[in-house]
């Protein structure tokens, strides 16, 4: 039950995106297209879920041991790297068109805030393995939520007659804070 | 499950029917002879009629004139005995106000008659020879389909046919002319719904008529009372009901599969005017030179059922009925859900003039189209469960995939989503426009694999006499004949080109 | 004798004679009753407000529209007018000026304007400004004023362009919670439910509208008359608010029988804050609704989940905004899922299998 | 200091190892299969009016972005959404493609040389040798190489023109 609190608070209430504002970078990219979302958000929540546990393993039993925590930051990067790459050759062999729709969007997962974010947070909150990985889990369903409910908004919004000034990012920024605003409402549950 | 489905379709609109302006009136058969009929040879599907006449001749009325073009087009007759006056173009009865080719008959006021040759008894004739005389005599759908009924009826033969359907719905807005065709030609009717049951050999034979036109029903119950086993069946009156899909569901039932014939599903449709002009063609051996045509609207004098012939411009049918009262905002031929914009009058009545109307402004009720609301009375309108406001957006935005995959494909063009849009969007129009493209890029595409073919003809060919070359020039050292080979080789793809073309004509 | 005529277009060429502004008409006089209602009850602020936030609303639509060179005559259609009446309709009766100008401004310019205008907007305009206000200003949106008070001019002006109620002496004395707010509050402070209801609610002037609360949301009895009359008019259909009101108090109903003394019961949820006006006239925009009869159902089924969810664990008692507006984000994705089932094929878009007629040996 | 350095090494040397035997077994062969798929849409009358020497290479420059989707005239607008949506490319960005031309012989000058007969990658030329030569609509491409070749210079091209078969509804002006 704990677990399961701690899957839907991090997936609704503390949502990665919307209420932490942290990996952005592919919602405003990649969500143009639901198939391409959908990619992406299976990608980001593999490399999330995976990396996430990777990192507390190696916080508790490489670098808490030899006491050289200062390295967090540069080892768990390594790790992200590392599970990104893995992800992308693998998605290059199993679904070319994915790869290439999703394009440079797919490494820069490496770089996707939400990604290093949820692995920091662990640490930082002092969750235990089960808790990470349910950490890790949640935030990966919050973002694939987003992404695949932005990716139907910007689906509609494409075809709106949306004034120049405000076409293409700027009205999806709009309404990212808009939805944000919605999500403000789960805010206090729990 | 059937029975719960029985009379009712998804869907449909109920325009305002304006049909009591004509509906009293006896069809009028008594339209004087205008001084020049103009008879297009483009008048069915498929390609245009050939003309058997040289200008100058003289033609009597009911003789053959033109012949089917293919296998899809049909004959043309003369409505009336005169002198072919000339074969070229004139402004057709269709929205665009393009020319075609027509035949130009002077009338000379005789109406003497070609020798009719009907059957002394058609039930003992075979079946095939019973189509083959339909087909002779020029019939094509008179709905507005303008699908040679031979045609229909032959496909029919090659299926298990359970329901012959006879569509007396006319759900559009104020026609008349089937309703009116139906309560003074009753018998003739049954007499030709008989005639097709037996052509077809169908096991049931209903004709179905909407519970707006009282007359109708009651005169065609009547002259089926005696005849037995054809049933008269009273469907709501609902737009689109005289769709052939529609009124198949109604009537069985059964839903046409995408993409298939109603003869897949064991149904065969024929609208009320084709079955009475069949009978007419087996019975008293004529061919279809007249139709009887709603000449209504606000703009028109005195509203009409007329019966004319073939090739009458329809200013002429105008006059008659006391000419044009005031400009018409719209010129319409056929009903005002599915009828086509006429450019002017100066267009000659064709097989598929169901119609011809004059509209004011105030009866058409156009408007500046707003944007989009998406309140959904389009999607609910829908005889055919599409979602008309998608299927416009993505036709506006060049996406015919997915205008295909919103129901474009399936979208019969019946103006049930339009009528009702609160924003005026003239959704018709952006199908009609997202069809005529697919069909551009259809037949571009063609063209594209065509090339291809004929490209690697070519190459082959090109190879061969290469290698041809070769081969000569090491048999010149033995003297030989040497360009012949070559030259064969040429006249040889050539033949294959011209039978390339020879199938896409097709 | 020949006439040309002007070309026109494509078939059609008949119309049921419906309109955008008709609709819109439609819907503003369903809402006159609720809006009477609450004039009568809270007085020339109210009033004043209302006034106000229809105003701007309509000055801010022709500023984009001036700013977007579209026709002026865009204005007649009538949306913008209902939108800033549908803003006041949720706003507290005696909320400052800035509040409905502000509000009514943010409603049209980001909520609808932005997104190129009418009939493109992913969210409901007047609800969005209505939670971005709360969130913003969370005071003024949460004055709540005693039914029956009616002040007079020179208060009415001091309140609505001063420094609104809670500057008058006597601000307490008819100032207050809604009862969601009170009986959440209560609940958390470990009072029982049941004797909440007991002591505060009263079924009847829940159905009639003598509580605190915004200006439309009172009374459920004149909504449900409005919604009547939309109905009659064909302009919604009952299947978002039966599905929303229904689901809402089948949680309801299930929770206070499990436990009554945390949860109140299904009359309650339906009759206290937005529920009804929300299902009826919010929930049903067209724009931000789905298009298919299965969409608006699991529209409104979502929605009164949501609400319920919100009502009962989370932080902010009022949940119909935010459940309403969660739904108008999942909308498209709605609308991908439930498209109607095409005449001759099956769900799956494939033609349906048909018993094949026989080929005739011929 | 040491340690440190140690474990990072270690971390990355583990880490690379597995992505190389990932990158093994994960290999994919062919690089670029997409000029491949292209040439074999591409009409293959290597007529070089996308200014490419054949459709081969062409279809190089389109996989590889150099050239637009649009540069292919004969293929139309058929040819340029396909190649849109296999390379996710936006087709409206990229403005009108060239309209698809039609060869026209005016008969009046026609000498009967066979030269464009010869010329024709598609023989839609027909005629023999001293007769008059007619151009098949159907299968021209408008490759322009027909009036290359023509001494007469009485081959010209022009765009098709709209017939009843041909017409269709114009898209209505929006809202």
């Amino acid at each position: 039950m704990e677990y399961l609190l701690l899957l839907i608070s991090t997936s609704l209430v503390n949502n990665i995106v919307l209420v932490k504002f942290l990996g952005l970078c592919p919602l405003m990219g990649v969500s143009g297209k639901l198939s391409s979302a959908w990619g992406m958000s299976l990608a980001t929540a593999f490399v999330l879920t995976l990396s996430a546990f990777l990192s507390w393993l190696i916080e508790h039993w490489l670098l808490e041991p030899l006491g050289i925590e200062f390295l967090r930051i540069l080892s768990f990067i390594l790790i992200i790297a590392a599970v990104v790459q893995f992800t992308e050759i693998t998605m290059r062999k199993l679904s070319p068109l994915l790869h290439q729709s999703l394009g440079i969007f797919l490494p820069l997962i490496t770089t996707n805030c939400a990604v290093l974010g949820v692995a920091l947070l662990n640490i930082n909150e002092g969750h235990d393995l089960p808790q990470s990985l349910m950490f890790g889990l949640g935030s990966a369903l919050g973002f694939m939520i987003v992404m695949v409910l932005f990716a139907g908004m910007r689906e509609r919004l494409a075809q709106a007659s949306v004034p120049t000034l405000f076409e293409g990012t700027p009205i999806s920024l709009i309404s990212a804070g808009s939805l944000s605003l919605v999500f403000m409402g789960f805010s206090g549950m729990f | 499950m059937m029975l719960l489905g029985m009379g009712r379709f998804r869907g449909g609109v109920h325009p305002k029917t304006h049909k009591l302006d004509s509906r009293e009136l006896a069809i009028n058969t008594d339209v004087p002879l205008p001084p020049m009929l103009y008879l297009p040879l483009g008048q069915s599907t498929g390609d245009d009629a050939l003309p058997l006449v040289e200008v100058g001749d003289r033609v009597l009325k009911g003789q053959k004139i033109a012949r089917a073009g293919s296998r899809m087009s049909a004959n043309l007759h003369a409505p009336t005995s005169g002198i072919i006056k000339d074969i070229k173009p004139v402004t057709m009865p269709h929205p665009s106000g393009l020319p075609a080719n027509a035949i130009w008959l002077e009338p000379d006021g005789q109406e003497e008659w070609c020798e009719l040759t009907p059957p002394a008894d058609p039930y003992q004739l075979p079946h095939d020879e019973l189509a083959g005389l339909v087909e002779e005599a020029g019939i094509v759908g008179m709905g507005g389909a303008i699908f040679p009924a031979a045609i229909k009826l032959r496909q029919g033969r090659r299926f298990e046919i359970k329901t012959f359907i006879v569509n007396g719905a006319e759900c559009e807005p104020y026609l008349t002319t089937d309703d009116r065709l139906m309560c003074e030609r009753a018998k003739e009717i049954v007499e030709g719904t008989k005639l097709v049951r037996h052509i077809i050999e169908a096991y049931r034979a209903v004709i179905a008529i909407e519970d707006n036109k009282p007359d109708a029903i009651k005169a065609i119950k009547e002259a089926a009372a005696g005849v037995g086993s054809i049933e008269v069946v009273i469907v709501p009156a609902r737009y689109p009901m005289g769709s052939a899909k529609q009124l198949i569901q109604a009537v069985t039932g059964l839903e046409v599969p995408a993409g298939k014939r109603s003869n897949d599903i064991g149904v065969l449709v024929h609208n009320v005017a084709t079955v009475y002009a069949i009978q007419q063609a087996l019975t008293l051996g004529k061919p279809l030179i007249s139709r009887v045509s709603t000449i209504a609207g606000n703009c028109t004098g005195q509203p009409q059922n007329l019966e004319a012939l073939l090739g009458t411009p329809i200013s002429h049918l105008f006059d008659v009925c006391g000419g044009l009262e005031s400009k018409p905002a719209r010129l319409l031929m056929g009903g005002p859900m599915m009828g086509q914009v006429l450019t002017t009058t100066d267009v000659p009545l064709i097989k598929g003039s169901s119609g011809l109307l004059a509209l004011t402004q105030k009866e058409v009720n156009e408007h500046v189209p707003s944007p989009c609301i998406r309140c959904g009375k389009c999607v609910n309108a829908c005889p055919m469960g599409l979602l008309p406001l998608e299927m416009a957006r993505s036709s506006r935005q060049d996406d015919f995939d997915n205008a295909q995959e919103f129901g474009l494909r399936d979208c019969i063009l019946c103006g049930s989503c339009a009528y009702v849009c609160p924003s005026h969007i003239p959704l018709v129009q952006y199908f009609e426009y997202a069809k005529g493209e697919l069909r551009d890029r259809r037949s571009e595409a063609d063209k594209l694999t065509l090339t291809k073919q004929l490209m690697e003809a070519r190459n082959e060919r090109m190879e061969a006499e290469k290698a041809a070359k070769l081969a000569a020039k090491q048999a010149k050292k033995k003297k030989d004949k040497p360009k012949r080979a070559a030259a064969e080789e040429t006249s040889d793809s050539e033949a294959t080109a011209a039978v390339a073309e020879g199938e896409t004509e097709s | 004798m020949s006439s040309n005529t002007s070309l026109g277009g494509a078939s059609p060429h008949a119309h049921d004679r419906s309109g955008v502004n008709n609709i819109m008409f439609n819907v503003c006089l369903a809402l006159a009753p609720v809006t009477a209602w609450g004039i009568f009850l809270w007085g020339l602020p109210a009033l004043m407000m209302w006034v106000l936030c229809l105003v701007s609303a309509m000055a801010a639509e022709a500023f984009c529209l001036y700013l977007r060179q579209q026709p002026l005559s865009r204005l007649t259609d009538g949306s913008a007018m209902l939108t800033g009446w549908m803003l006041a309709m949720t706003l507290p009766p005696w909320c400052p000026w800035w509040v409905a100008v502000g509000g009514s401004a943010f409603a049209i310019i980001i909520g609808k304007q932005i997104y190129g205008g009418i009939g493109q907007n992913l969210f409901n305009p007047a609800l969005l400004a209505r939670i971005a206000l709360l969130i913003s200003f969370p005071v003024p949106l949460t004055t709540w004023i005693d039914p029956g008070v009616s002040p007079s001019f020179a208060d009415a002006i001091s309140i609505v362009f001063g420094q609104g109620p809670l500057s008058l002496a006597n601000a307490d004395a008819f100032t207050g919670a809604t009862w969601l707010g009170d009986s959440k509050a209560a609940v958390k402070g470990g009072a029982d439910m049941l004797e909440w209801l007991g002591a505060n609610y009263s079924l009847h002037n829940g159905f009639v509208g003598q509580m605190r609360g915004s200006m439309g949301e009172t009374s459920a009895l004149l909504v449900l008359l409005g919604a009547a009359w939309l109905m009659f008019r064909r302009i919604i259909s009952w299947h978002i608010p039966v599905a929303l009101l229904g689901t809402l108090a089948l949680l309801a109903l299930v929770s206070s029988h499990t436990q009554p003394e945390r949860f109140a019961g299904p009359m309650f949820h339906l009759l206290s804050g937005g529920a009804m006006i929300g299902a009826f006239f919010y929930a049903t925009d067209y724009v931000t609704s789905p298009t298919t009869k299965q969409g608006q159902i699991l529209f409104g089924i979502g929605a009164g989940a949501m609400i319920f969810a919100i009502r009962s664990w989370g932080g902010f008692p009022e949940a119909v905004a935010f459940g309403i507006l969660f739904m108008n984000a999942l909308t498209p994705l709605i609308d991908r899922v439930t498209k109607p089932r095409v005449y001759g094929r099956n769900r799956r878009g494939e033609a349906v299998a048909h018993v094949s007629a026989q080929r005739r040996v011929n | 200091m040491l340690t440190a350095t140690l474990v990072l090494t270690l971390l990355g040397l583990a880490l690379g190892t597995l992505l190389a035997l990932a990158a093994r077994y994960m290999a994919v062969e062919d690089n670029n299969p997409m000029a491949k798929e292209i040439e074999q849409l591409l009409p293959g009358s290597q007529c070089g009016q996308c200014g490419f020497p054949g459709c081969g290479p062409a279809a190089d420059a389109i996989a590889t972005g150099e050239a637009s989707v649009t540069c292919c005239p004969p293929g139309g607008r058929a040819l340029a959404e396909t190649l849109a949506k296999m390379l996710d490319i936006d087709l409206s960005t990229l403005g009108e493609s060239p309209e698809p031309l039609l060869a026209t012989i005016d008969e009046s000058l026609c000498t009967g040389c066979t030269r464009c007969y010869k010329a024709c990658p598609t023989d839609a030329i027909v005629g023999a040798s001293k007769q008059i030569h007619v151009v098949v609509s159907e299968a021209c491409t408008g490759c322009k190489q027909c009036v290359d070749t023509c001494p007469e210079d009485c081959i010209s091209l022009h765009t098709p023109e709209v017939d009843l078969t041909r017409w269709h509804w114009h898209k209505p002006e929006a809202a």
